[in-house]
């Protein structure tokens, strides 16, 4: 008796678990040589930037924000860098005299630049108490047009922009061979941010505090929280993240234009969802979000091997969302 | 009086059970309600008095058990089922739509309709009704936002009352209100009572029991003790019923000893008037001081205040002889304040959080080194909250919202001791919580008084200010009207300074 | 996403297709050309980019797990056919770009690709050659008798190839026929016939009839442009706007052929469809792409399926393509 | 000094009035032109099919929810009510042997076809417990999917639907000429959308329910009010506006296609938090909600009107909403 019922709270508690295991068992059933390495190290990879991308939006929906903004920024990031960054010898260069650079300069300057403008919108969201929907909306448009006008320029306008600097591309595209056994960078890269992110979240004062103006803002200013500094500390983090996923993403991808990462905000908001992080705050963990980005990959690539047609794709994309978190939010509706 | 077997009981609840993951909240427990009685329910935090109401009015499914009211075999799936089958409750948390005005919310979930379109014009009129015959003195079209604390329990209260049920069920109402005020709701009861109403009636506030009550039932630890009439009742027995061994005093002995000034307060005004003016004062090493007034004479704005809350127009904090400025809770925690909030739900408990989240949060900086958080010690401090408190949780990884309100309430003031204060401030510490844990928290207030710490203690329980402070500090209207030796002093004396400004 | 070849059984190759965005009208023409000319001959796993090039990146990781044997690509960013080409490199594979044409110097660093289609600034050639035609053949057009187009243009989504293509050469043409021009607006309708009708709708207010003509990047835009106008009373007694798109959807022959419109651009879907399904076929066999088809390549191996001019003299032509 | 105080809170409490007609001053001052009556019935046109959607989704962020399938569902519903109603010597049609329609028919059965859409968000929401972020997105997703099958058919696939019964157009594009004064069918429409709303918003059981739900969703419940089934209600009440709204849109622009209305709902929802709508529930009033929506395409209209540069049209406007929301919210934050 006590058995099973454990057994099933055990299920329970661990829902997005048990939706993964349960999608790749009805994938691989449907398409038996789904079961193979290359197939899930290119889901892997797959998710990699989108793992950098939704561990910072994750941090925003737990102090009962959001970032509309985080795939115009994962634009821009993309554009600068990938303007910096052309080969030299390609012949349609926006900076047609720009030098070689190493790699790690531009990528740390479009880190900056987004954490500048992660860091507005904390300050629009704290100090003028914008709701992070209008204020990250707004600076989402406004990233907008700061990245098309930077793309949208002399001498060849508006062109992709392409013929990356190869060591730039092998930065995203390359991997470790361990005895056969191949790892791609993205997938260390995104192991270490995954890493850092679950020491901020669990073992920092910063990870408490958060989890603190989540739960209740109120409370946690009365306990001595600068909710303000916090929250601008947050979003200035997650533009970090969108920055370096920025640049992964123009490398990774070869060319960036000023539609790169356009609606990402919205699969990664809804991957934190999938894995657990609440919208009213306050609740969410590292491994959750890991899993929905990693679910909404399986899905995507999964339903494309299988076969199914486009179209339908997007009527079980959406089932299945909304399956699995109507099945992992039936842990919190208090049994009756 | 002939009454059947049938009628003998209003309500009977039989062998009620409910599990919760981790505890057993009910544990066959029994309840009969008489008609025209008011049936007290006593029991500490955590013995399951809610849960078991809310077993009731369908809020919760009882895992066994059966209710009978009016004889007739009855299991209510939800509030409305409830309240259709004339059975109301004044629930312990308050449940107000703070937005709305005060007449949206006594009608909520039966809007006076005619045609399509609601009856604002009746509602108005049938509010204004039900005022006029409490003795209510409010606007129905008053945003309830704009309310005091208490105000919106008389809503509560008169909103339950206006279900012309049979069965009322009165989770603590009388939490946030003053002396006067109860006894208004007194007189409120025992109109009902005469209209054959059954009322329930859950406190931790012995006097008014036996001062209301026809039956009393205690319950301890989910299950049934006993029901036994008032008449044949008296506190300590109750006590001693409740908490399963004997509590012969009500109040610790106080052996603190009151050193040199730490804090003091000259002609303190805050910016948004009606607020306090010019409110001054000294405040002692080891000394404990109360702040009496009534509800709205703003006894929580001096707190306020002080932590950093409420802007401060003019006036002078001098904490050890310096002064200082305080515009946040930072710089108040910074100089050694500590603030118990008033409001449990909106300001003080991270509901979703564990224990050990909600235990350390305001200590977090402690244990931390460059930004990094140590665990263990974490963990030993809420194990110490736990213990000395004597919470009631099977684990630190508990979520607070699942405790029953008295615990939670432990576990914010275990918060706040373990910041170590020199200046603890507590805002209605001890609403809610049992007459055990009522004297567990003197006791702590007096030790840490004994360790040299000041403590200012706003409460509008009497009793609790005559028998724990030193000094009494009695606010009227904004006003302070005066400062009293709490040994030197008596209720009529404090009751005539609160008056004093109005 | 794949879909199966009404009999595609076992034997027929696998060809691997991405669309860059299955809600371009133009293209879901193009696609259906492929999807047709496949029947019987080609297993097509077929692919929504979603106007994105990463997406359509994965997909063709996943297209080469799935053990395609040619791959037909619509890019969504030109220059981002090398990373393909990296891609299709490992396994040897043969790639038809088709629609959105990368780069000489890139189709030419790997044996195995082709591309099928027209060149993005064609189509600006064309539009402005016609306006210029129209233009003198219509002198009462010049509402101001300036000699001067002042014109309006809707533009499609900026940074697009087409939009950016067609915007410059469109004008350039003009001025090369010999005409004078004057901007009087430009703005981005993002292709689409709401704020086309909307940007007309402001300008009709602000420059009323000092507007001579009405270029627009596609004929979506151009229809929204048409329904403000015959709000504001054009198209009625004797009140008369030019207006041009590009595409010729049927919609846009219909306005053609009632006079509402002036002319169009026919981008030729089923020839490009046709091409690329045959050109990806024949190196899917690894056969020459060419072999057995209609279609030549030019020396920088593209096949070019040439964009037509549609105005009232030529409608059966654009009417042809929908049959 | 009492009056100075007075005036301010005045300004501050209708903040939103005053955001508007300072940006049509500001307009009006870098273009005089704008001034004319022409214009404030383009504008107002234009409003009128965001206002009936925005009214649907105002309802639903009132009761802490929102809704991303608005925008689908008014493609679905262009899409549908257009194919159904292509004149009868149309070339291209659809159905080439539909035999004229009623223009009630097809307009009635989107808003049904809406309507049960809405119904399904919904129960998904009040039944499942899905957040409705997640449940609207997979709604949003599943109903692009389902309109795509339906508009990419034999015999045209892919193609704008077209060429409209001129009733239809009509219906849309009339306007009634009172004495010289034109005032277009579809601001009639809109006001009596808007009057509709506000009586069930203001006077009857189910707005007192919605404010309720949204203010105080556990107060509700042990009231007795039936929170599941007013969720319901007010979603399948959005999806019938949202189906209105989709048939007048594609009979305003005259064609339609499966992606007609993609992202109405971010503008939607933007006009609603700039108009007072309350993200955190049980505020929000009908006007506030028409003047936000009117404040957007002031921004839009007046923007383009004064030509300002594209780009430079999205940082603008990004610039204002935030400002408008910022000053709008002064009137709530609590200073003690
Ligand atoms: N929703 C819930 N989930 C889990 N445990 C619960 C829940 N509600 C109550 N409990 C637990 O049930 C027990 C009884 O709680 P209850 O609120 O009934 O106590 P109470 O007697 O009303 O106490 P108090 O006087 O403090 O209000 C407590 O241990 C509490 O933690
Ligand atoms: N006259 C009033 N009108 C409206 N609101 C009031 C009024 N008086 C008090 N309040 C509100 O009631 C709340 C509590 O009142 P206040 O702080 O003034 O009294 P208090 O004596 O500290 O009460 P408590 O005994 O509950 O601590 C405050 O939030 C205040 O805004
Ligand atoms: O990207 C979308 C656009 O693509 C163009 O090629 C086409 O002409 C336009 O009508 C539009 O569909
Ligand atoms: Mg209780
Ligand atoms: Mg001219």
């Amino acid at each position: 008796m006590i058995n099973t019922k454990n057994i099933k709270e055990t299920l329970m508690n661990n829902a997005i678990y048990v939706v993964l295991v349960a999608l790749l068992v009805i994938i691989v059933i449907m398409s038996p040589d789904f079961l193979s390495i290359v197939n899930f190290r290119n889901i892997l990879t797959q998710a990699s930037t989108r793992i950098i991308i939704a561990l910072g939006v994750a941090g925003l929906l737990i102090t009962q924000g959001t970032d509309l903004s985080a795939g115009r920024q994962v634009g821009l990031a993309a554009v600068v860098s990938a303007s910096l960054l052309q080969a030299p010898n390609y012949a349609y260069r926006m900076y047609p005299n720009l030098k070689q650079l190493n790699i790690f300069i531009p990528i740390l300057l479009v880190m900056i630049i987004c954490g500048i403008f992660g860091m507005l919108n904390g300050i629009v969201i704290s100090k003028l108490h914008v709701t992070p929907f209008i204020a990250t909306l707004g600076m989402m448009i406004i990233v907008y047009g700061v990245n098309s006008i930077y793309f949208d320029r002399p001498p060849y306008g508006a062109q992709p922009i392409g013929g990356l600097d190869p060591k730039f591309m092998k930065f995203a595209q390359g991997s470790f061979n361990i005895g056969g056994f191949i790892i791609p960078y993205l997938v260390i890269y995104a192991a270490i941010v995954t890493l850092i992110m679950w020491f901020i979240w669990n073992k920092t004062k910063l990870g408490k505090n958060m989890y603190a103006i989540g739960g209740n803002p109120e409370a946690a200013a009365v306990s001595g929280v600068n909710v303000a500094k916090n929250l601008i500390i947050l979003y200035t983090i997650a533009g970090i993240l969108y920055g370096f996923a920025g640049s992964l993403e123009a490398a990774r991808v070869g060319t960036a234009t000023n539609n790169t990462g356009n609606m990402y905000e919205l699969d990664a908001i809804a991957a934190c969802v999938v894995g657990g992080v609440s919208f009213s705050g306050g609740i969410g963990t590292i491994s959750g979000v890991v899993i929905g980005v990693i679910i909404f990959q399986v899905i995507n690539y999964g339903l494309a091997f299988i076969g199914v047609s486009v179209y339908l794709q997007y009527i079980i994309k959406g089932l299945i969302i909304i399956s699995a978190v109507a099945i992992d939010t039936r842990k919190y509706i208090k049994k009756k | 009086m002939q009454e059947n077997m049938q009628n003998k009981y209003l309500l009977e609840m039989i062998n009620i059970s409910k599990q919760f993951p981790g505890v057993k909240a009910l544990d066959k427990v029994t309840l009969r309600v008489r008609p025209g009685t008011v049936h007290a329910l006593v029991g500490e935090n955590g013995a399951g008095k809610s849960t078991l109401m809310k077993c009731l009015f369908g809020i919760y499914h009882p895992d066994e058990g059966e209710i009978y009211l009016d004889g007739r075999k009855v299991k209510f799936l939800n509030a409305r089922q409830a309240l259709d089958n004339g059975v109301s409750m004044v629930h312990q948390e308050l449940n107000l739509v703070r937005q709305r005005n005060i007449m949206d919310n006594i009608w909520l979930g039966r809007y006076p309709q005619s045609g399509l379109f609601i009856d604002e014009k009746r509602m108005y009129e049938e509010t204004k009704k039900i005022f006029d015959e409490l003795d209510i003195d409010l606007d129905p079209r008053e945003k309830v936002s704009k309310l005091s604390v208490s105000q919106m329990q008389m809503i509560e209260i008169a909103k339950a009352v206006s279900y012309n049920s049979k069965i009322i069920v009165m989770d603590e109402p009388t939490s946030s209100l003053t002396e006067k005020e109860v006894a208004h709701l007194f007189k409120i009861i025992k109109a009902l009572k005469q209209k054959g109403v059954g009322i329930i009636y859950i406190s931790h506030k012995m006097d008014e029991i036996l001062e209301i009550s026809d039956d009393v039932t205690v319950m301890r630890d989910g299950k049934w003790i006993d029901t036994k009439p008032a008449s044949e009742l008296d506190i300590d027995t109750i006590i001693k019923m409740m908490v399963g061994r004997d509590l012969t005093h009500r109040f610790p002995e106080k052996d603190n000893k009151i050193g040199d000034v730490i804090l003091r307060v000259s002609n303190l005004t805050a910016k948004r008037q009606p607020s306090i003016k010019d409110v001054s004062f000294e405040l002692r090493r080891g000394e404990i001081l109360g702040v009496a007034g009534l509800v709205g004479s703003k006894r929580t704005d001096i707190v306020e205040a002080l932590f950093g809350l409420r802007e401060i127009e003019k006036g002078d904090i001098e904490v050890n002889g310096k002064s200082i400025k305080i515009s946040n809770p930072r710089d108040a925690i910074k100089n050694g304040f500590a603030l118990v909030t008033e409001e449990r739900r909106s300001t003080g408990i991270f509901g979703m959080l564990d224990i050990k989240f909600n235990s350390t949060i305001a200590n977090i900086n402690s244990y931390c080194k460059f930004g990094v958080v140590d665990d263990k010690r974490c963990q030993k401090d809420t194990q110490w909250v736990i213990d000395s408190m004597r919470v009631k949780t099977p684990s630190q990884k508990t979520a607070i919202g699942t405790l029953s309100g008295g615990n939670q309430q432990k576990v914010i003031i275990g918060r706040w001791l373990l910041t170590e204060p020199d200046i603890l401030m507590l805002d209605e510490p001890t609403r809610g919580i049992d007459v055990g844990a009522k004297y567990e928290i003197y006791q702590l207030i007096i030790d840490l008084a004994k360790k040299g710490k000041a403590i200012i203690m706003i409460s509008s329980e009497m009793p609790e200010l005559l028998g724990v402070t030193d000094r009494i500090m009695v606010m009227s209207n904004g006003y302070l009207a005066g400062i009293v030796e709490t040994k030197k002093t008596n209720q009529e004396e404090i009751m005539r300074l609160a008056a004093k400004y109005l | 996403g794949q879909k199966t070849g009404d009999s595609g059984q076992a034997g027929n190759p696998k060809i691997g297709v991405t669309i860059y965005k299955y809600d371009d009208n133009f293209m879901s023409f193009v696609r259906r050309a492929i999807e047709t000319n496949a029947q019987g001959k080609a297993e097509l796993i077929l692919n929504d980019s979603q106007n994105s090039q990463a997406t359509q990146n994965e997909q063709v990781d996943m297209m080469i797990s799935k053990g395609v044997k040619a791959l037909a690509i619509n890019l969504v960013d030109p220059q981002a056919a090398p990373s393909i080409i990296e891609k299709a490199k490992t396994k040897n594979l043969p790639i038809i770009f088709f629609n959105k044409e990368p780069n000489a110097e890139v189709l030419k660093s790997y044996e195995k690709c082709w591309y099928v289609g027209t060149e993005s600034k064609e189509a600006g050639i064309i539009q402005g050659k016609m306006i210029a035609d129209l233009w003198k053949k219509n002198p009462n057009w010049d509402k101001n008798k300036d000699g001067k187009i002042q014109y309006v243009l809707l533009k499609g989504e900026p940074g697009h190839p087409d939009a950016e293509a067609r915007t410059k050469y469109a004008v350039e043409e003009i001025k090369n026929a010999g005409i004078e021009v004057e901007q009087l607006e430009l703005q981005t309708g993002m292709w689409d016939t709401v704020k086309g009708k909307e940007l007309m709708d402001a300008w009709l207010s602000k420059h009323g009839d000092k507007i001579e003509f009405v270029i627009a990047n596609n004929d979506a835009m151009a229809l929204g442009a048409i329904q403000s106008l015959k709000a504001a009373g054009y198209f009625t007694n004797g009140k008369f706007m030019p207006v041009v798109g590009v595409d010729a959807i049927p919609d846009a022959i219909q306005q053609i052929k009632d006079g509402l419109m002036v002319g169009t651009v026919l981008n030729d879907a089923k020839n490009q469809g046709k091409a690329t399904l045959e050109l990806a076929l024949n190196a899917a066999q690894g056969k020459d792409p060419i072999e057995g088809t209609q279609w030549k390549l030019d020396e920088n191996k593209a096949v070019r399926v040439p964009y037509i001019a549609i105005t009232k003299d030529n409608l059966n032509v654009a009417e042809e393509a929908y049959k």
